[in-house]
């Protein structure tokens, strides 16, 4: 099997899912597949669905690969909260463009750092680590907008927000050539494999020779980096940074996006685009919401069905019914039920 | 002494020191008055945190919590506006209502093998919805019984109230010692935590435990509900928003490890009172931002967790050495 | 008369079948087995012996077939159910809960309660009196993972003799334990056939088939190639029966190495951790084999461990070629050319999940770094020159190594050390649970490997195979080296007594 | 010097870090010692805040109630240890016997406000209005949408097409604008904007732009809160009013109590703050300037 074919049917699941709810969307508003520019930009709702989902989808490529190790970070929103208080800071004390990105993206691999240090080299759990910086993270990024709002009006940055390249939104671009860039960078290296081997088994991995801990902390630095390109992308956007509300909740997101893309959270095997693909899932689904007309009360209802319901369709118990029903293929290997016992 | 116990004892011992530097800085910290607002302040956490430490022992995690708690007090308080029962019978109600949302949540999670932490959370999202869809305005409860559960307390010397729901945090705490240690759903939780595929092979019930883990943290979830509604008197739709992080921590400051199989409900009562701590030292200091106290906050988490960790390493090291 | 074919067996299986995806790894294979006998059922790695079992107590649902106990018709649902039925089973690999204090791993479902409540002293006080059949005094509130492997399993052994109320599965039971253990284990077997349980017992050690069984089964690629007598067969008919051909040369028939001279390649002085090993002084030349003897716990795993870095040495050091070394990390360790292969397959070997082949390539692409990824095409090679090279049973490179056998997931372990062609390699206990023809092509590798002046250090519970390919032998008691025998000096007799020499006698 | 201690809900929007400051600033100004304490948006933390303020023994305390309900049992608490309570910007449903006063504004009526400036200005054209709420729940968002509905009943040339939570915040505001202009033919249908805060306002107001469209000409934009930032649409054309809700409640609240503390004056229960209108007509660069160094 090719390995086109073997990754197409690793992500037919996520990707069926995707139909599905941009399906049930275009149901309820037949105007979704409507795109015009304007500005200069493209402009429609599957439009939007990417450039709002571009955030958590970048949350999510660090994500993926900390959970790959059977970790967790829960301080991505804080993270994206701090990193746009930086952009939002060096842009209006007149550092220049660049040299504020360096400063709000260095913030995030501090970030990272920290965790990782934390849980590589203190063996802090990974969960209670991360919350650490989750709880303290925000309280830093208020620190450095004492709390209010921090606006700019620097077209360079806006454009990080609301720009676009080829009428096609910046938000979108950085998203996609990060998450190819880290795929390119975790499966031409051996990095994805040493990993999966890290969050499979830990000690098994150190006795074999890898290098644990750092592969551990460049892990969570490297969500600590996808986290602050999200922040930049949310400061830009409301051309101003927003300590309190700034990735608000987003953690949560991001992880889900995680999981529907397949990714065990005990870790292991992952697939990054199948995690940005949840990451558009989810996306699709909040917008959907939004397009719907439905009050706002019944909002978390409706999301926590739809989250049900694909997880229920995407769980192994169903797969493996799903795979008996459509005989056509037996050999459906890798749904079938794992065990570790010989 | 066994060597299982070494976390709990860090913790404790943490603890003390703690609330020995506290006293050193502010006197008024020993006073009867906090150590009963200690009780009755943490009491909906308490009770919730022991739940969650069953379902950390299993290996597990419960993200609903918090908004079973919120759903809980907006369900009692539309309940005993709009109908004329008992709030005895609404709280029966109610438990029965969130038991059965815990069991269903373990019943996906165990026949649908899939991961807790995304079930919960999309039990969270749906106790909170259906909150809202009772009511979005908080709803004041008024009934004579309320009254009579929220003065029923014990004034101890110095002013300080031990409270029924302070009181009932205890009570909960015993009742989850007993049943983790002493009985046979307790051994298979730490069974279930220390590896579901063997527990399987050595004959658990590993589904019958974990719908009864998930279970039992629906059924605490729903009294923590009560309790919230006799500590505020009312039902408020966004109420205890992320309580259930609140309950991870204390959880884990009270030495349970969230990979599962080894904990102890004492350690999560520490954990609880560690925290409280933390917050009734920021209030009487009382000169910290907004942001300061976020990341005092934390740097007191880190602290305490680092500080535990050396204690049992140090220790350990010296039982190696010794013998 | 125990094996009186006219009875109606207590156990029997028909046409059981299991097929996994790619595999079939039980196909229509029948089995019986009598009240009062003890069954062996034997059969080369990934044969479908643990399958078997697994299909029936339940463990896994089986694809086909009938299970009958006692002529009725049963269909465990899974190991509760098994139990019920009065079937105990030790699973392949130890099957306890680490988390567990020991007593709670014997009483598990079985706890003594009054009023509902568990009995702790009662409990404590049973699993102390369980234990003590088995001659283990242990601490037994501390957690299981407190103690070896060796120990784990023999709790593993009481817990299924306690839930046996007519038949035991025993699943490899003996693969690391001593004589002792293992004499201690057939007391006990011997006791229960006499109470009537039947008995089903799976190992790879023939002598000890010949010792305990009754009758045999012998299983080749999921099917059943016949049940015997055991008094009627034979010693090679059997190995035919098993590997469907002759074996050249089984472990015991070979000359002894050449000797090594020289400057010794590494030298150890002083090494030791307090509390794990006391300091020891080592000196390894290239191509030499040094076996390291010992009873359980006696620290032969604590050597090993602290020779590469796993636990830190706080005294001492080493020095290879002449000049210092770092021996702090595995990763330093692996730098200095040494691989480690463990004892602990489960928890400290396999990466379960990943492929034969990522497990293969595993420590090479370690050491290369991960900026340099060894090309898939590179990796595939290395891993199916070693499926042939050590016969490994899988259907292709890219099954996930924790689906194999348990034999097959320890050659796989070796051949990731083997690919890394390190200058000094710690086995530890590797032929644990092959079976006779790859033990035989195991042994031959080692000699090979040193022939090409690799240096080993071999833990073994297999007197004999020490005997035959060490040079020297280090024997280790309470850890401590308490003995280095060389040459002549090494046979089983000399090492058993300095193995049980008491103290005044152990310096020397 | 008195101590008092001073309850604050959190830091969730520019306005609340208003407020923290100018009380803070107030505080200092009276020589008052103020402990402050910041309860996350949590009404527990708020409750255990007032609980341990009691065991310090305060002088008196503020409190910005997250949530009208449920204080009753720990102002009796703070009643019996005679330590008095002012309310700041919200209200609490208890018995009023509990408190000194409340300082604040009128949720409903600020809705109202805003609600009427919009049939004033439409002056009986049709006009499809789209609604930003705030949190899903919270009294502000609750009243206000109240009061605007109130303002705009009888008047049936305003029509309330859509109305979606936005969070209170700018992010959510653009978020769910793009998706209500999206959802009304590309924004041709709206004809005005109500939100709940100025924050949202601002977020909308970009998303309206980068739909081609004019914020303050081809939709009217109408908020509540008054910050800044909304001063500066406004002076650009992009924002046609806001409602003011002055951030400084700590003001009259600490005359009140210095009156109560000298002769045990009792102030009246409610202290009304004005909800004064801002249009585009007030010189919005002015008070903008003015409002931009406050703390928002
Ligand atoms: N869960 C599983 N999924 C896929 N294949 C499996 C699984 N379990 C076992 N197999 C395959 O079934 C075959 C039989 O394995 P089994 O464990 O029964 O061998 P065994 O006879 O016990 O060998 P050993 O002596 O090495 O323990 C092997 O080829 C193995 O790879
Ligand atoms: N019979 C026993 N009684 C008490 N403790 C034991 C016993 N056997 C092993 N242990 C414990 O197990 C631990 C592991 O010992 P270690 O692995 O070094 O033993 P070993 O010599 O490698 O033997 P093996 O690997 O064959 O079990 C020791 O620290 C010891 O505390
Ligand atoms: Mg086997
Ligand atoms: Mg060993």
């Amino acid at each position: 099997m090719t390995g086109f074919k073997l990754l197409l049917r690793r992500i037919l699941p996520q990707l069926i899912t995707l139909a599905l709810v941009v399906g049930l969307i275009s149901i309820m508003f037949p105007g979704f597949f409507e795109i015009s520019l304007a500005n200069g930009r493209l402009y429609g709702s599957p439009v939007d669905i990417f450039n709002r989902g571009a955030p958590v989808a970048l949350l999510a490529i660090g994500m993926t690969l900390v959970i790959a190790t059977g970790g967790i970070d829960l301080s991505v929103g804080a993270v994206m909260a701090i990193c746009g208080a930086v952009a939002a800071w060096g842009i209006t004390e007149g550092y220049g463009l660049l040299p504020t990105l360096l400063m709000a993206l260095a913030a995030g691999l501090a970030c990272g750092l920290w965790n990782g240090l934390l849980v590589a080299f203190l063996g802090i759990q990974p969960i209670v680590a991360t919350l650490i910086l989750m709880v303290a993270g925000r309280g830093i990024a208020q620190l450095i907008t004492e709390g209010a709002i921090l606006t700019f009006n620097h077209e360079g940055m806006i454009f990080f927000g609301s720009g676009s390249l080829l009428t096609v939104p910046t938000p979108i671009i950085i998203a996609i050539l990060t998450g190819a860039l880290v795929t390119l960078i975790v499966r031409r290296s051996a990095l994805g494999m040493l990993i999966e081997a890290i969050g499979i088994n830990f000690r098994a991995s150190t006795l074999a020779g890898v290098n644990t801990r750092v592969l551990l902390v460049a892990v969570y630095m490297t969500s600590g980096l996808c986290a602050a390109l999200a922040g930049i992308i949310a400061a830009a956007d409301i051309r101003g940074a927003d300590a309190n509300n700034a990735g608000l909740w987003l953690e949560l997101d991001a992880i889900l996006a995680v999981v529907i893309g397949g990714t065990s959270l005990l870790g292991g095997r992952f697939s990054l685009i199948a995690s940005l693909i949840g990451a558009l899932i989810i996306q699709a689904v909040n917008t959907g919401i939004l397009l719907s007309g439905f009050p706002p009360e019944f909002n978390l209802i409706i999301k926590a069905v739809i989250i049900l319901i694909i997880l229920v369709l995407q769980s192994p118990r169903v797969r493996t019914v799903l795979a008996f029903l459509s005989t056509a293929r037996a050999d459906a290997a890798g749904q079938e039920k794992k065990v570790v016992e010989p | 002494m066994n060597s299982r116990l070494l976390p709990l004892l860090a913790t404790l011992v943490i603890f003390l020191a703690a609330y020995a530097v506290c006293y050193a800085q502010y006197p008024a910290m020993l006073s009867t008055r906090v150590i009963g607002n200690l009780l009755t302040d943490n009491a909906f956490l308490g009770i919730v945190a022991v739940g969650m430490t069953f379902v950390i022992i299993s290996g597990g995690i419960d993200l609903s919590v918090g908004s079973v708690i919120a759903f809980s007090g907006v369900f009692i308080a539309v309940m005993l506006r709009d109908t004329g029962l008992h709030p005895l019978a609404v709280f029966a109600a109610l438990l029965v209502l969130t038991t059965l949302f815990g069991a269903a949540m373990g019943g996906v999670i165990h026949y649908l093998e899939m991961p807790p932490f995304i079930v919960t959370l999309a039990g969270m999202f749906l106790a909170r919805g259906m909150a809202y869809v009772l009511s979005i305005d908080s709803v004041p409860i008024t009934h004579e019984f309320y009254e009579v559960l929220q003065r029923s307390y014990w004034l101890m010397p110095g002013k300080g109230r031990l409270t029924l729901i302070g009181g009932m945090m205890l009570v909960v705490f015993l009742a989850g010692i007993m049943l983790a240690h002493r009985t046979r759903f307790g051994t298979n939780v730490y069974a279930v935590g220390g590896g579901v595929q063997t527990a399987r092979l050595m004959g658990v019930p590993v589904g019958r435990t974990t719908v009864g883990i998930y279970a039992l943290s629906g059924f605490l979830a729903g009294l923590a509900g009560i309790v919230f509604s006799i500590y505020t008197s009312a039902g408020y739709s966004l109420a205890t928003v992320g309580v259930e992080l609140d309950a991870i921590a204390a959880v884990v400051i009270g030495g349970t490890l969230l990979t599962g199989g080894s904990g102890f409900v004492a350690g999560t009562l520490i954990g609880v009172l560690i925290m409280g701590l933390i917050q009734t030292y920021i209030i009487f200091d009382g000169t910290l931002s907004s942001w300061w106290t976020k990341i005092l906050i934390g740097m007191l988490l880190f602290a305490f967790i680092v500080l535990q960790k050396g204690l049992v390493w140090t220790s350990g090291k010296r039982r190696a050495a010794g013998g | 008369m125990p094996h009186g074919d006219a009875r109606q067996p207590l156990l029997h299986a028909r046409g059981v079948r299991k097929i996994f995806p790619g595999t079939i790894a039980l196909d229509g294979v029948d089995f019986s087995l009598h009240a009062g006998e003890v069954h062996a059922l034997l059969g080369e790695n990934g044969a479908g012996k643990s399958t078997l079992i697994k299909c029936l107590t339940g463990a896994y649902r089986r694809d086909g077939g009938d299970i009958l106990l006692d002529g009725e018709s049963i269909d465990p649902k899974g190991t509760l159910d098994a139990q019920a039925y009065g079937i105990g089973t030790v699973y392949q690999e130890v099957n306890l809960l680490p988390n567990l204090s020991v007593a709670e791993n014997l009483s598990l479902g079985h706890q003594p309660t009054r009023f509902g409540m568990i009995s702790v002293r009662a409990m404590n006080a049973r699993a102390r009196e369980v234990l003590s059949q088995y001659g283990l005094d242990i601490d037994v509130t501390r957690t299981l993972d407190s103690y070896s492997v060796a120990v784990q399993q023999v709790i593993a052994i009481a817990r299924a003799v306690m839930l046996s109320g007519k038949v035991l599965i025993l699943d490899e039971p003996t693969a690391s334990l001593d004589a002792h253990e293992v004499k201690m284990l057939f007391d006990v077997v011997r006791s229960l056939k006499e109470r009537g349980l039947g008995i089903v017992f799976i190992s790879h050690f023939l002598d000890q088939i010949f010792e305990i069984s009754d009758r045999l089964t012998v299983l080749r690629n999921g099917q059943l190639v016949g049940t015997e007598v055991t008094a009627e067969i034979d010693r090679v008919r059997l190995i035919n029966m098993m590997l469907g051909r002759e074996l050249e040369h089984e472990t015991r028939a070979h000359g002894k190495l050449h000797e090594a001279a020289g400057d010794p390649r590494l030298v150890f002085s002083g090494f030791g951790r307090k509390g794990r090993i006391e300091p020891f002084d080592l000196s390894i030349h290239a191509g030499e084999v040094i076996g390291v003897a010992g009873l359980l716990g006696s620290g032969r795993t604590e050597t090993a461990e602290v020779l590469f870095g796993v636990a830190h040495h706080d005294s001492g050091e080493a020095r290879q070629d002449g000049a210092p070394v770092s021996l702090m990390s595995p990763r330093q360790a692996i730098k200095a050319g040494f691989g480690f292969c463990p004892e602990d397959r489960k928890t400290d070997g396999v990466i379960a999940d990943l492929s034969v082949r990522e497990n293969i390539a595993l420590a090479l692409q370690a050491r290369i770094g991960w900026m340099r990824r060894i090309p898939d095409r590179e990796q595939k090679a290395m891993a199916n020159d070693y499926i042939r090279k050590l016969d490994i049973r899988t259907p292709d490179a890219e099954k996930p190594v924790g689906l194999l056998s348990g034999g097959n997931q320890q050659k796989v372990m070796l051949a990731r050390w083997l690919v890394t062609n390190p200058s000094f390699l710690i086995l530890d206990e590797p032929t644990r649970g092959i079976d006779v023809g790859a033990h035989a092509e195991i042994i031959r590798l080692i000699e090979e490997l040193c022939a090409q002046g690799m240096s080993l250090l071999v833990i073994s519970s297999e007197l004999d195979e020490l005997v035959a390919y060490s040079h020297r032998v280090i024997v280790v008691r309470d850890r401590r080296h308490v003995a280095e025998l060389a040459g002549d000096q090494i046979t089983t007799g000399n090492m058993v007594r300095a193995i049980a020499a008491p103290e005044r006698e152990a310096v020397n | 010097a008195q101590t008092v201690g001073f309850s604050q809900i959190g830091s969730e929007s520019g306005w609340r870090a208003a407020e923290t400051t100018l009380t803070l600033q107030q505080a200092k100004e009276r020589g008052i010692d103020l402990k402050f304490a910041d309860a996350q948006q949590k009404q527990e933390n708020q409750i255990k805040a007032l609980r341990s303020f009691i065991a310090q023994g305060v002088d008196a305390i503020l409190i910005a109630p997250v949530v009208a309900t449920g204080w009753d049992s720990v102002l009796e608490e703070a009643k019996e240890a005679e330590i008095p309570v002012i309310l700041l910007d919200r209200m609490v449903d208890s018995s009023k016997d509990l408190y000194l006063t409340a300082v604040g504004s009128d949720l409903v009526h600020e809705g109202s406000v805003a609600g009427q400036w919009l049939v004033d200005t439409l002056a009986g054209k049709d006009c499809n209005v789209v609604e930003l709420q705030g949190t899903t729940g919270s009294s502000p968002a609750i009243d206000r949408k109240n009061g605007f509905e109130q303002a705009i009943k009888g008047h049936d040339n305003i029509k309330l097409i859509r109305s979606q939570t936005g969070d209170f915040t700018r992010t959510k505001g653009k978020e769910v604008m793009e998706s209500f202009l999206k959802a009304e033919g590309g924004g041709k249908n709206i004809c005005a904007l109500y939100a709940h805060n100025d924050d949202m306002a601002v977020g909308a107001i970009q998303a309206i732009k980068e739909a081609g469209l004019k914020p303050g000409s081809d939709i009217l934009v109408v908020s509540i809160d008054a910050v800044p930032d909304i001063f500066q649409a406004m002076a650009a054309g992009e924002a046609n009013a806001t409602v003011e809700l002055t951030p400084n409640m700590a003001g009259p609240a600490f005359d009140a109590l210095a009156a109560y503390m000298k002769d045990g004056t009792m102030p009246p229960k409610f202290i009304q703050t004005e909800s004064k209108l801002y249009t585009q007509a007030d010189d919005p660069q002015a008070v903008y300037e003015q409002k931009k160094d406050l703390g928002y």
